[in-house]
């Protein structure tokens, strides 16, 4: 290779670098551009107790995207995420407060918060360990596993709860959905605590680059060595923890848990992760356009009732960010190959 | 396997032809294409006359494929012009060239699956009578025709998905030959091919430059180009060095066009200085399950391999060879008989089973069984963690970066940034990639599956030594390959199957490329009553 | 504060897909533009409690002067109300309470469990010897539906065994489940109900087109609950038996003028709970419908 | 070859016929089944009344399976199909009233119930070609897209009718929904006709084998000339004017039209279709077994009321059986390779 070509390679080498992080970048160039335009219109947009509570809005969804990261990419997906916060969330309720009932009285007769939190974990885990088996080894779609799991969990919450909420817990519990550290809200700290982790796992670990084999070509890491099915429903598992932690967060921020929570959640999770920039096909995206998607989708919401926008006009026009947010990220990444 | 005869032209295509006149059908007028500012071609000009059959060689990475993909408007060019019929064009979609009349072969198999065979060859041009309805007569009479010409037997209701690859290949060709094409363009049909289909397609190729049709060809087997072909042009990095006609040329002269330096082909043989350890393999009266299909494509098979020994397994399409394979490595079911490693039973559980147990496998479908599409050079070797990772499964990537470094060395893999998306990489030099992922886990028994397919002459006898290095430092190798040559040049000992049995097992050095073709092929009544059982 | 300020008020119902909260808006809309100097601003809740929390806090942020909100989530609102009123914004709840915040300033409601006893009621004036009775219940787990589930029950349960549920079925407050479930129940009785119960109008409207459709209008009495304007009409035709009505654009009024009161001139109202008695509108009692007067 | 070779493939043809006969099978093997399982529990779970029931209530969402059947070949995906319903069953029925007005008067000021279905028709159709091409042409996923459109539809719609219902039909348009033609209700009638006239573009015309094409492999599909945008944006039109049809269906079938409904259509109707053995990844299934799917669906939710099963007890075996019935398929189809 002569010189010039030498040169010549290393420049279109930088130029090709570039591109690729712009491709990364598109995301949060949406959500500055959208931020601008929210503050110029209205400035108190940028206060900073509305910051915080956008941040607070978005880490109850936010915690479930990063477990939904997983499972899009391996190519999965996952619907039952509201109705496995609901169950989740009533199991931390009832374990809490020793009993489905409604009553406000804060000193239940129930456990210690801390088996409540470890209640919702391990249900939320096992459910979605459970769901990853049906996946992995009978080989059903995910789409229709976890479409099945959105009504049987919705229906067991209904009747752990016998339909009605469950409410009033003690100030520790409570805490860890309305406490602050600082300035900063309990949940917002939860989310970027599982966002880290799962960002360190994804790029750093062998199991977090099998995830991305698994969706790049199922196949090929398969005959690679790779345990598939393990990948597959270890990734499940991960959801399933995330929505019980969600679930939990959540009751603590309500200071209560019903069986209708969390309804629709799993379009707004999957929004986020897909805006973020993570491929439905699988295999490529991760956890810090997860991140940005997530608040993206928060601001939006809160920016169009800070200005006003009326309702109907609302629901169009976050259909149209949404669509727009995504095919700017397509356009760039085009553009960068 | 029926060859129709009556099909195939008496007059053999290639060297001693008179040489064409007339305008060209395409041309390329300097062609430039860049991807990210690298130039990848550089003011390639090539044309071709109705009739004519030419050669395109090069390297791995020359923009052999590159300037395919600007002919059948996959890409733009950046600079210079297509002409058909001496008129510019500019395809915006491949669409538009089909409509022109070309019709391309591509380097990977880009078939549908889950459509049957018939519908597969007429994708995108079903014929239809009245209200748009299909003319199901046509498509199944066509298809017949196509696939008689090409000596494939297979059922055409069958989906795409259940042929192998060599089978799907010839879909692919089939493809092309039903469609009324100026032009037809193959890249590297015959990778995947054994001898007796590459004859097939000489034949084929010979008939339609006889109908008039231009044929561009691409392949790394220089024999076949000298057979099939009349004139060629040879890339390197992306601009042409030489053109001519090939029966005027020799094979060695077109090898140092392509290279820029002579390559020393046939370097080694087999098991000149290696001597053998303990069997490592045995492999007892294997036979597969049956499939819906209702063959059973593996039916007594029985070898073995030795430390540091390369054994050959040849045969034709369908013998049984990737089946026998898959079964070792553990990514089908065994339906009878059994393995041993060792002397000791083994079960293979799954591919990662046998990769604990010391076992690699390079598969023969490189585009879906191989490549993470999408990931990076980098994740596409580390696939098989070749560099074990430390607590909690933390991956050291110095020592992946520095492995994978030696390897880009060692096999001269064009690769300008192992951080990008391996499709960014030409066919060979993804499945040197490959490769590289299952010897840097010094494995003790490798199976390697067409291991040179697509790979250009010069980087094949880097992969030969190769693999006789790691032989020599004592890994035992079974070689899956319908290329004959290679077989020959690599081999120890050569077991041949046909469907699904074994018909001959020997040293290489004490048979002849024809004995094997004997051996592959069949002879009628001569273990007929041996299937029965 | 001065008479004639200005006064931005945020109002939060549920969803306006339901036409119960349309209405009850639309009356607020009016009423604000009476007093004169109110400014209405719109929130849908779209029947979710984030979605609703984010609203409220939204308007904190953008500085209103005052909150009207129909809560998703009776607990699930307590929260951010309270933390609306520590920020100095007063606010009045409509259609439901929040649970556990006495800071609000008023909540102006018909209680739903008192407006489902009177359909049960009503049921047992028309069927005193007793009825077999079919009973559509809203979205499980709804607080709404919860109520008028458990009042109509306990007034039916107490009216003796003469009263019997022969099915219990969500058709969650849709007409298009209302009509389909009812069409399934009925097939699978062995005799035809005497009366269904829904707890909305438009899945009572549903039934009235599964009884119609099957032949059997006038044999079974429906009763349907809101009090909404199809409803009102199938009343006076005799599709339905009767309906609810609980009164939302009085509410909405009511809701109004008190948080003005409050906001402009410092008046707390008599009573934090104002509530206003839901009445079984049937033909004979049409006229005290508030919608009468839009079914032409 | 040999006659006894020829012998020999064929009879593997037959079995591999047999085989694929079978895995196409499965569907109405396990619908079968539950047929029998409801019967044997309550006989009159086979009057024909309740047949006629079952048919009735499947043919909308069935209409708009047989469109989804579709989209899912080509590896798209609608989520936008209960709006559209609520927005085309609107337009429809202001198109008919000449208003928005409430009004149950029979004869409206409006227009004929022709010019009402065309509306429907139009509308419906037009955001699905909208649709698709964007997801043709910017690239941007079906999920998201779609996803967009089931928000922007409903803001649509609640701004058309304003939030309340548009009620009150000709009996003309009534008829498309509420009428008989013999015993059989005409909403069976169209989706008969739907299923049957999709079932001839499919498996008949040049059109519906590139559906299969452009399902089983996008890529190669371009390669070979086929024209993939059109093909994706006719996909998703077909969609739409199902949408249409059913949500003028549904207004007549209800006498009403209001922005809530359909809410939810989506995933039941993708549940209809992937249970009838279309695959989420493209390219194979077909018509058949979306009717098969549609019906299998609503047998369930019949039978359950039928059988009086609790609430709650419901939602949980209406996931159970949804998940059996894929694995079914599954297994009967892996078993069949
Ligand atoms: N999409 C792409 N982006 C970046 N580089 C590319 C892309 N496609 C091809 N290249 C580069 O262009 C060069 C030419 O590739 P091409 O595929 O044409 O080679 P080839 O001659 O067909 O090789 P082979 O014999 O291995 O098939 C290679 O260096 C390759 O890395
Ligand atoms: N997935 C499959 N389903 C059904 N049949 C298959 C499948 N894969 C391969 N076959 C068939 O198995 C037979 C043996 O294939 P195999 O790949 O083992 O042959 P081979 O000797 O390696 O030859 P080649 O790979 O060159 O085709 C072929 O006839 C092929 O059609
Ligand atoms: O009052 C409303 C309406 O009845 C609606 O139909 C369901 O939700 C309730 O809160
Ligand atoms: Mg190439
Ligand atoms: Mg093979």
């Amino acid at each position: 290779m002569t010189a010039e070509e030498h040169a010549e390679t290393s420049a279109a080498l930088r130029r090709a670098r570039r591109f690729a992080l712009l491709g990364k970048l598109a995301p949060l160039i949406f959500l500055l551009a959208l931020v601008v335009i929210f503050t110029s219109l209205q400035p108190r947009f940028l206060l900073p107790i509305n910051i915080f509570n956008v941040l607070r809005q978005v880490s109850i969804f936010g915690i479930i995207a990063v477990g939904m990261t997983f499972v899009i990419l391996i190519r999965g997906i996952d619907l039952s995420v509201g109705s496995l916060v609901a169950l989740t969330g009533l199991c931390a309720a009832v374990v809490a407060k020793g009993g489905t009932s409604g009553g406000f009285s804060d000193a239940g007769d129930g456990y210690h918060w801390t088996i409540a939190v470890l209640a919702a974990l391990a249900v939320g885990t096992l459910a979605g360990l459970f769901q990853g088996m049906v996946v992995a080894w009978l080989a059903v779609p995910a789409f229709v596993v976890t479409l099945g799991g959105l009504t049987i969990f919705r229906g067991l919450a209904l009747a752990i709860g016998n339909g009605g909420p469950v409410s009033g817990f003690s100030p520790e519990f409570g805490w860890w959905g309305r406490g602050l550290i600082g300035p900063v809200p309990v949940p917002v700290i939860i989310f970027a605590l599982v966002a880290l982790i799962a960002y360190l796992v994804l790029t750093q670990t062998r199991f977090g680059r099998s995830v991305y084999a698994v969706g790049s070509n199922p196949e090929a890491a398969r005959l690679s060595g790779i345990n598939v099915n393990g990948i597959t429903i270890t990734s499940f598992g991960i959801i399933g923890f995330c929505s019980g932690l969600a679930g939990f967060v959540l009751a603590a921020r309500l200071n209560s848990a019903e069986a209708v929570a969390g309804t629709g959640y799993e379009l707004t999770v999957i929004a986020a992760v897909v805006i973020g920039g993570t491929s439905l096909y699988g295999g490529t995206g991760g956890v810090v356009g997860t991140v940005i998607g997530a608040v993206l989708t928060g601001v939006l919401m809160n920016g169009l009732v800070i200005l006003n926008v009326s309702p109907y006009t609302q629901q169009v026009m976050i259909g149209l960010i949404i669509i727009a947010a995504v095919a700017f990220d397509v356009f760039i990444k085009r553009q960068s190959r | 396997m029926t060859v129709r005869l009556d099909e195939v032209p008496a007059r053999a295509g290639g060297p001693g032809r008179t040489s064409r006149a007339g305008p060209p059908v395409l041309e390329a007028a300097a062609l430039t294409k860049r991807f990210f500012g690298v130039t990848v071609l550089n003011e390639v000009s090539l044309s071709l006359v109705p009739g004519e059959v030419r050669a395109l060689l090069g390297e791995n990475g020359a923009g052999k494929s590159t300037i395919i993909n600007l002919l059948s408007g996959v890409h733009q060019p950046d600079g210079g012009q297509i002409r058909m019929q001496g008129e510019p064009v500019q395809y915006l979609r491949p669409l538009d060239a089909d409509h022109a009349g070309i019709s391309v072969i591509r380097q990977e198999l880009s078939l549908f699956p889950d459509l049957s065979v018939a519908e597969a060859i007429f994708a995108g041009h079903l014929p239809s009578r009245r209200f748009g309805l299909i003319d199901w007569a046509h498509v199944r009479r066509e298809t017949r025709r196509a696939l008689g010409r090409l000596g494939l037997d297979v059922d055409p209701r069958l989906p795409v998905a259940s042929l192998s690859v060599a089978e799907q290949q010839m879909v692919e060709i089939a493809r092309a030959l039903t469609r009324e094409s100026k032009v037809v363009i193959m890249d590297e049909p015959t990778a995947s091919l054994s001898p007796k289909e590459v004859e097939n397609l000489g034949g084929i190729v010979a008939q339609l430059s006889a109908e008039g049709v231009a044929v561009l060809y691409v392949s790394h087997r220089l024999d076949e180009v000298k057979a099939f072909c009349e004139t060629y042009t040879v890339l390197r990095d992306g601009r042409v060095i030489s053109d001519g006609r090939a029966a005027e040329t020799e094979i060695p002269d077109l090898i140092r066009d392509m290279a820029g330096r002579s390559v020393e082909i046939g370097r080694g043989r087999g098991g000149a200085a290696r001597e053998p350890g303990p069997v490592v393999l045995e492999v007892r009266n294997l036979a597969s399950r049956r499939r819906g299909r209702g063959e059973q494509m593996v039916r007594d098979v029985s070898f073995t391999v030795r430390a540091g020994e390369i054994l050959g397994l040849a045969g034709i399409i369908g013998a049984g060879r990737t089946e026998t394979a898959r079964m070792i490595f553990g990514l089908d079911p065994v339906g009878d008989g059994e393995i041993l490693l060792d002397g000791q039973r083994f079960t293979p559980r799954g591919p990662a089973g046998a990769m604990e147990a010391g076992l690699g496998y390079v598969s023969e479908d490189r585009k879906d069984l191989s490549i993470l599409p999408h990931r990076s050079v980098h994740e596409n070797f580390t696939v098989t963690s070749p560099v074990a990772p430390g607590a909690l499964g933390r991956i050291n990537r110095g020592a992946e970066t520095r492995l994978l470094a030696s390897y880009i060395e060692r096999l001269g893999i064009r690769v300008q940034n192992t951080r990008a998306p391996i499709t960014n990489l030409s066919g060979g030099n993804q499945q040197k990639v490959v490769l590289a992922r299952w010897i840097a886990r010094q494995p003790r028994l490798l199976i390697i599956d067409e291991p040179t397919r697509g790979i250009d002459v010069g980087a094949k006898e880097d992969v030969h030594d190769l693999v006789r290095q790691i032989a020599g430092e004592g890994v035992a190798v079974l070689l899956i390959s319908s290329d004959l040559p290679e077989v020959m040049a690599l081999a120890d000992r050569v077991v041949t199957l046909r469907e699904g049995e074994v018909t001959g097992d020997g040293p290489a050095s004490q048979t002849t490329p024809e004995d094997l073709m004997t051996r592959m092929t069949r002879h009628e009544g001569q273990t007929m009553a041996a299937e029965k059982g | 504060q001065s008479e004639q300020e200005e006064v931005t008020i945020l109002v939060s119902p549920l969803t306006f897909a339901f036409p119960h909260f349309v209405f009850m808006v639309e009356q607020m809309q009016d009423e604000a533009e009476q007093i004169g100097g109110v400014e209405i601003v719109v929130a849908d809740g779209q029947l979710s409690s984030p979605k609703q929390v984010s609203d409220l806090e939204a308007a904190v942020v953008q500085g209103v002067d005052g909150i009207i909100v129909a809560p998703v989530d009776a607990s699930g609102l307590a929260e951010t109300v309270r933390m609306a009123i520590q920020n100095g914004i007063p606010v009045v709840t409509v259609d439901r309470p929040v649970n556990g915040v006495p800071e609000v300033l008023a909540n102006v409601a018909a209680d739903n469990y008192s407006g489902a006893e009177a359909q049960g009621e009503a049921v047992v004036a028309a069927f005193p010897d007793g009825a077999t009775i079919v009973n559509l219940q809203g979205i499980p787990g709804d607080k709404t539906a919860n109520d008028r589930n458990d009042g109509a029950h306990a007034v039916l349960d107490a009216a003796g065994d003469s009263y019997q549920f022969v099915s219990e079925q969500p058709a969650n407050f849709s007409r298009d489940e209302g009509l389909s479930v009812t069409e399934n129940i009925l097939t699978g009785l062995e005799e035809t109900p005497q009366v269904i119960i829904a707890a909305n109008d438009d899945m009572a409207l549903g039934a009235a087109q599964a009884v119609e459709a099957r032949g059997l209008a006038g044999e079974i009495a429906i009763y349907g609950y809101d009090g909404s304007v199809g409803a009102l009409r199938a009343v006076r035709d005799g599709s339905l038996a009767a309906t609810v009505d609980q009164f939302p654009g009085e509410q909405g009024r009511i809701a109004v003028r008190t948080l003005v009161d409050y906001i402009r001139n410092g008046i707390e109202p008599e009573s934090d709970n104002i509530l206003l008695d839901p009445v079984a509108i049937t033909q004979d009692n049409l006229d005290q419908a508030e919608r009468v007067g839009l079914i032409d």
